[in-house]
């Protein structure tokens, strides 16, 4: 347990940050010991992201007013570059990779070279590389090509690209979102190691159980401002919930009971998906339905294929299969296909296959929903005015106006953009990846009534989630996916967490054992 | 109370007249607007026959020309691609309208058909290979302005196509109005009915998202191969029926005509705010960005720069348009 | 007119900075400066770019500003011919140069001076003809596809047919503008035909060209191309081309300011003003030298 | 088990063989190289005198000239941004030189380092403004190609600056080995070195990252302005010092050197595999797809293809080459 009395080894004192007319700090006072893993809570939009960009240099010195101070020594960084000299690590929100360059070369980004000077010597970055992959205990082959990589893993990369600068702070800003829970563990020993060194960290999170596993000590920011700081005795998530938004949640997943005998929404028969790029993802004969108004989640590991699933049923990657919509055998190739059956998607990476950054907030809404909004082809301004105005009200979008920039949104409100788009058609099946990723946990919760209100009235909900306690929460039925395939399936009740790991485990060997055999 | 609410309903207090001068300015179309009208009354003061009837005249007559391939490269633009084989277009198509009306002696009209389906060809073309195969629109559209220079030469034999059936000199000396001819009404007429559908139908919302990020386009259900297409049939037909405009003009089918006007247009509506990586600018912008750099090739000329001096002036004024224009979105944008 | 210096004289030419258009551009108003007249060049600023479109809001511009009294139109390409006559309805006087249109093809031109262009084309058949004795292959090449290089490549080969049978004149090829990528062509030209033993190109940079590819190609090739500019005379000289088509280009254009001067004081002039162009070899050097030197270049 | 990871360890199986193959064709250079081969042997077959000595050296000469350009090119695109005004600066560093020496009578050595300076000093304007400012390099640089034009007149008065020195009619002339003389020294020796910077070292793989993603680069502590700045200044001082060479072979400092070469370079070395959008290719490629087209525009000429003609079929090839590396890259190197 750190000493959170002795003198802070980085401190930032009344940084206040104006995004042209948008507060989004108003003299934020925050710091961190050596060895403390300081959790950074808020609503989506408090400014977490901000104050460790400004933190971490992102936003340069002369942007924002206030203090930072490193072993109680004035600081001001006006890059990354500057903030990362000075041993200040940092993995952002978004996922920000080198896509055409190597696993390694993406780890090793900006780094002066291994050996000899100025040299690059790949072999040795691809053995340091793949060192610390084994410490992450995952498995990622360092010579891949990050463009290859699912979400998860580019995360991964992204948090082992902070870890070789070998940081005395370290900012971590929702490094878990797109995480399931065995990464998730790995992830948590190495950052206790990290701590045992003695590195200061930062962790943004929106999954509160994670703060009671490794934080010691929490601050709220709300509307820009340090709404409370709790020490670990009185960590308890109720009390987060409440600093955060001012509300208290009875219940996280709202009551949900599949309809007995609805008739089924989708049902798709010997799916079998190519992966992006060739072979190296996919899903082989995938047999699923799911009936009007219920709730089905694929829980599985990291690349296990769930989100190709809902690429192939969606048209956006080639499947050969069956797929049916309310009894109809539709076939889709391509996501207008799937579209006009009523099938709707939200995606996983928001950055590359979500928002359009061009528009404005309320065109990402509605574009591909223009048709119910328009008049031989002539859009009705008002219609789509209100309409857009309707939806940002329902799922409670933080943005100024409908003409807002999408960059300057925060995370989370992005998140709820791509949602107002996905339901602005009302669907009859609904395919939601990482659906509450970055979402703050009150709006989640909207979100997961949200959720069950589509599912009464009849939607068919199939959902990709990381976080296991979600899937199992929210689902009136989980199939839990390994290595491309089915393996398991078991109703609400019948399993929790550890069920999907026994079924991925014996999945696992039962391949190995395979391989084994045919290699012998 | 949700915040978006809020806004929604402008607060009419003391500041309005302030946001609304700010909101003028924060439109696209603003920063090369006041750019050009700068430089308009720079010249205009230096030298008054700047905004003499005739000169005024000279500059809309040749910008209708390349206006009219900067209505369709802004287009093209938007749905995130470009096209570099607009001026080999327009001078393919002109001689082979002429050559269909001299040589194959066949009637005037059949020969403008002719010329604008060379032009909607050779955009189809573009388009399929750039979208099907996947080549770089540089390398397919450049190797197209080669093909079509080479075209050229073996339609014409090398020689200007001249003289042209005289309907073909009057359809270019028609004085409609202030001394303008056709060329002028159907720019105007394309402008204005261009910037309507990019601006307020379902199509030009579209085409922002394609060009704005193609892969999100096609997961909302759009169509982004047909958009991408038939951005380059449009912008091949327009480039076709330009470079007709001149030929009618010139009273020749010349073998040069729209020589090295890719550069330009693309030079054009760039000054005028349309983005070259997709997905945004508007056709109003990309028209006055024409606009404003034959305003200032001449202008140079009417005060009475050193010829030698001119083409640095341009090349610097040009900078500094979309300079300004930076200036503007980062200081009334971000600050509105 | 009171004064030589009260008349306005202006000259449009595209495609203005090509090297060659700016020696005509010198003599136009070297021979204004020496009458007194007031006078100015217009056009599309660019070397290599032929582009008519761009050049007439120019030369509007500037009859937007000054009330010229006379008007030069550079006139290889009937596409500038509409321009011409809608300048003269306006009541211009008109005079065009360097190619000399038949009296009453170009509505309301008033006078044409120049080479006559067949003629040029005809005296570098001769003397590519004799040198070779009669026998051999003729590379051919021009800058650009246009009126006038087109008319000099015809009459040239009308010529070698009619007058040497013995001699091969190959397809016509474009040696573009760019200087290096001109010579690599001319080399893969002689590489192709390994019997190529003389040139001709009928565009101002063609000696270069020629002696640059005869030396890289390592072979004998007669050369004559255009333009009596220092290094192509010294280019003669020193054996490397055989002959310079003299293109009077600097005599044309004065005689542009002469007629456009007499215009505008009401004189009647001559419609057709042929000037004569000679092929020049080593021993008629001297005079040009000179005439190079009086001009300061 | 992931199944990335299983091609970090190839079977040593029968089909070891076929995947080393594969690897080789998923090299970047190999499918440009493969089809230049084509192209040789065609016209090889067609006309023996294409390869002839003489001809690879006038081929290989020419090369020289862009090819120093294209190195330049190159790394700027693979910094992520490009750079139009590459000839213009060309044609200007020369003359610039050719006019210290002779007008100025400076000494030769004088000359050169004034040519590069400006070189340079351009370079390093386009750098500074495109980066700090933020001005597209599309814009920036075409406004530089304008300027450096009207500069070229400016500085020569619209004449050719001859005779030069005898010092630069040597340097033209040395043939140091097989008839090729220092252009094409200076050029071997900058590619490798370029190359191996590019491909080896951490400046190199910097480069890489920057031009990738601009944001990513700057997140992990690249100083992308630097780069970027410095990547123009290297093509302004490369693009000078291919001007003089040039001037130097001709023996004349001719007022259209190297107009034209924009797209040239650009086309060249995107035909050698390197990206538009920044972030990859080499500089073994982008030299490769210049001498691939200059193979076919020497190659097309030897075979004598009637000259209309060749026009059209260099830009077939130009898209048909670029076409060869989609289709290896797409089931050559996804199916490995
Ligand atoms: N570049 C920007 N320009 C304008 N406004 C911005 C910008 N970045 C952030 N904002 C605004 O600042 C506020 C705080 O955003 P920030 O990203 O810090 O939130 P956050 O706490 O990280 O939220 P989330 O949990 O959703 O990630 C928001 O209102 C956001 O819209
Ligand atoms: N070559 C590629 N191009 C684009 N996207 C890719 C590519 N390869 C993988 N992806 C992305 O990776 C994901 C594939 O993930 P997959 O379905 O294999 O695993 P998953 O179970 O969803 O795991 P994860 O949690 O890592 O997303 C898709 O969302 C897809 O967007
Ligand atoms: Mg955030
Ligand atoms: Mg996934």
């Amino acid at each position: 347990m750190p000493n959170t009395t002795q003198a802070p080894l980085f401190s930032a004192t009344a940084i206040a940050k104006n995004f042209g007319g948008v507060q989004a700090l108003r003299g934020v006072d925050f710091d961190v010991v050596a060895g403390e893993i300081h959790a950074l809570l808020g609503q989506n939009g408090a400014g977490k992201s901000t104050l460790v960009k400004i933190l971490n240099g992102v936003h340069p010195a002369g942007s924002y007013t206030g203090t930072i101070q490193l072993d109680g020594r004035p600081f001001s960084f006006a890059s990354p570059a500057d903030a990362r000299s000075n041993g200040v690590g940092y993995v952002p929100q978004e996922i920000e990779v080198l896509e055409q360059l190597s696993v390694a070369e993406n780890v090793f980004a900006g780094r002066t070279g291994l050996g000899a000077g100025m040299l690059v010597h790949q072999r040795k970055l691809e053995q340091r590389a793949g060192a610390i992959f084994a410490d992450l205990g995952i498995d990622i082959n360092p010579r891949a090509y990050v463009a290859s990589l699912t979400s998860a893993q580019r995360h991964l990369v992204m948090i082992a690209r902070a870890i070789v600068t070998k940081p005395r702070v370290l900012m971590l800003d929702e490094p878990t979102a797109s995480l399931s829970g065995t990464e998730v563990d790995a992830l948590f020993a190495v950052l206790r190691r990290l701590k045992a060194q003695g590195v200061a960290m930062i962790y943004i999170t929106h999954r509160l159980p994670e703060v009671l596993a490794i934080c010691d000590r929490a601050t709220v920011l709300r509307d820009g401002q340090v709404a409370v700081r709790i020490a670990r005795e009185n960590f308890n998530a109720e009390t987060f919930i409440f600093s955060m938004s001012g509300q208290r949640l009875q219940r996280l997943f709202p009551e949900h009971a599949a309809p007995v005998g609805a008739p089924t929404v989708l049902e798709v028969r010997h799916l079998t998906v190519a992966g992006h790029s060739g072979a190296v993802h996919g899903a082989r004969d995938i047999n699923l339905c799911v009936a009007a108004g219920e709730i089905v989640g694929l829980a599985g590991l990291l690349g296990s294929g769930r989100s190709e699933i809902l690429h192939g049923i969606y048209g956006r990657v080639a499947a050969e299969g069956e797929v049916r919509v309310t009894g109809q055998t539709v076939s889709i190739k391509s996501p207008r296909d799937a579209r006009a059956a009523g099938i709707a998607l939200l995606t996983e990476d928001r950055k590359r296959d979500g928002l359009l950054f061009n528009l404005p907030v309320g065109a990402n809404i509605t574009i591909g929903n223009l048709a119910p909004l328009s008049r031989h082809g002539m859009v009705r301004g008002g219609l789509e005015r209100s309409s857009i105005l309707t939806a940002m009200r329902a799922l409670n979008v933080k943005a100024s106006s409908p003409q807002a920039a999408v960059t300057h949104q925060s995370g989370g409100n992005q998140q709820k953009l791509l949602f107002a788009r996905a339901l602005m058609r009302a669907p009859k099946v609904l395919l939601l990846d990482e659906p509450t990723k970055g979402v703050d946990a009150a709006t989640r919760h909207e979100i997961y009534r949200l959720l069950v209100e589509l599912a009464e009235k009849g939607v068919g909900l199939l959902i990709v989630a990381s976080e296991l306690e979600e899937l199992i929460g929210l689902c009136d039925r989980c199939l839990v996916v390994a290595d491309g395939r089915i393996v398991d399936e078991f109703g609400r009740s019948e399993g929790g967490e550890d069920r999907v790991l026994r079924s991925v485990t014996a999945a696992q060997a039962e391949r190995h054992a395979a391989a084994a055999q045919v290699s012998a | 109370m949700n915040s978006a609410a809020e806004v929604s309903a402008p607060p009419r207090d003391a500041r309005s007249f302030r946001r609304r001068l700010i909101g003028l300015i924060a439109v696209g179309e603003v920063g090369v607007l006041a750019a050009m009208a700068l430089l308009i009354a720079f010249f205009w003061l230096l030298e008054p026959a700047f905004l003499s009837e005739r000169n005024i005249r000279a500059i809309l007559n040749v910008v209708s020309f390349v206006g009219i391939i900067a209505i369709g490269q802004t287009i093209l633009l938007v749905a995130g691609e470009f096209d570099l084989s607009v001026g080999s277009v327009a001078g393919l198509s002109a001689v082979v309208a002429a050559k269909l009306m001299t040589a194959a002696a066949l009637p005037v009209s059949v020969g403008i058909l002719g010329g604008i389906g060379v032009g909607a060809l050779i955009g189809l073309l573009n388009g399929l290979i750039v979208v099907r195969l996947g080549i770089p629109a540089f390398i397919q559209t450049l190797g197209m302005l080669f093909i079509g220079q080479g075209l050229i030469q073996v339609v014409t034999g090398g020689y200007p196509v001249y003289p042209l059936p005289e309907a073909i000199n009057t359809i270019g000396g028609t004085d409609l109005a202030f001394g303008l001819g056709w060329s002028f009404a159907f720019f105007i007429v394309a402008a204005i009915a261009a910037d309507f559908v990019l601006r307020r139908t379902v199509l030009g919302r579209n085409m922002y998202a394609t060009g704005g990020n193609k892969e999100v386009a096609h997961l909302v259900g759009i169509n982004t191969s047909a958009y991408k297409i038939n951005a380059f049939i449009t912008v091949g037909a327009l480039s076709a029926i330009a470079g007709m405009f001149v030929m009618a003009d010139l009273g020749s089918g010349g073998t040069s005509i729209g020589s090295g006007w890719e550069l330009t247009v693309i030079a054009g509506v760039v000054v005028g705010g349309v983005s070259l990586f997709g997905g945004a600018g508007t056709v109003a912008g990309g028209v006055v960005g024409i606009l404003m750099l034959k305003v200032v090739q001449s202008g140079l000329v009417v005060i009475g720069v050193n010829s030698n001096w001119q083409q640095i002036a341009v090349g610097v004024i040009m900078v500094m348009a979309v300079g300004l224009d930076i200036v503007r979105r980062r200081y009334f944008i971000a600050g509105a | 007119l009171a004064r030589a210096a009260d008349i306005h004289l202006l000259w449009v030419q595209a495609m203005k900075d090509h090297p060659v258009h700016r020696l005509m551009q010198a003599g136009f108003l070297n021979k204004c400066k020496e009458l007194g007249y007031t006078c100015e060049v217009v056009g599309d600023p660019s070397a290599t770019n032929w582009d008519i479109p761009a050049t007439l809001p120019l030369a509007e511009a500037a009859l937007a500003r000054t009330k010229y009294d006379a008007i030069g139109v550079y006139g290889p390409d009937p596409a500038i011919y509409s321009y011409i006559s809608k300048l003269a309805k306006e009541g211009f006087p008109i005079v065009t140069w360097h190619v000399l249109p038949p009296e009453g093809t170009v509505n309301g031109l008033k006078a044409a001076t120049g080479e006559n262009i067949a003629e040029a084309g005809t005296n570098a058949a001769i003397a590519i003809g004799d040198k070779l004795g009669g026998k051999g292959t003729v590379a051919l090449t021009q800058g650009a596809s246009n009126d006038t290089e087109n008319a000099m490549s015809d009459a040239f080969r009308k010529t070698i047919a009619a007058k040497y049978p013995g001699i091969k004149v190959l397809e016509t090829q474009m040696e573009g503008f760019e200087p290096s990528a001109a010579e690599a062509k001319a080399v893969a030209i002689l590489q192709g035909n390994p019997d190529v033993t003389a040139a001709f190109g009928t565009t101002g940079n063609s000696i270069q060209t020629w002696s640059g590819a005869a030396r890289k190609a390592g072979r004998d090739v007669v050369v004559v191309g255009m333009d009596y500019i220092r290094q192509n005379l010294d280019l003669v000289k020193s054996g490397a081309a055989y002959g310079i088509v003299a293109q009077p280009l600097y005599e044309e254009s004065a005689k542009v300011a002469e007629l456009l001067g007499d215009l505008a004081q009401g004189k009647t002039v001559p419609y057709s003003n042929p000037l004569p162009a000679k092929v020049i070899t080593a021993a008629d050097l001297a005079p040009y030298y000179k005439m190079l030197d009086s001009a300061g270049q």
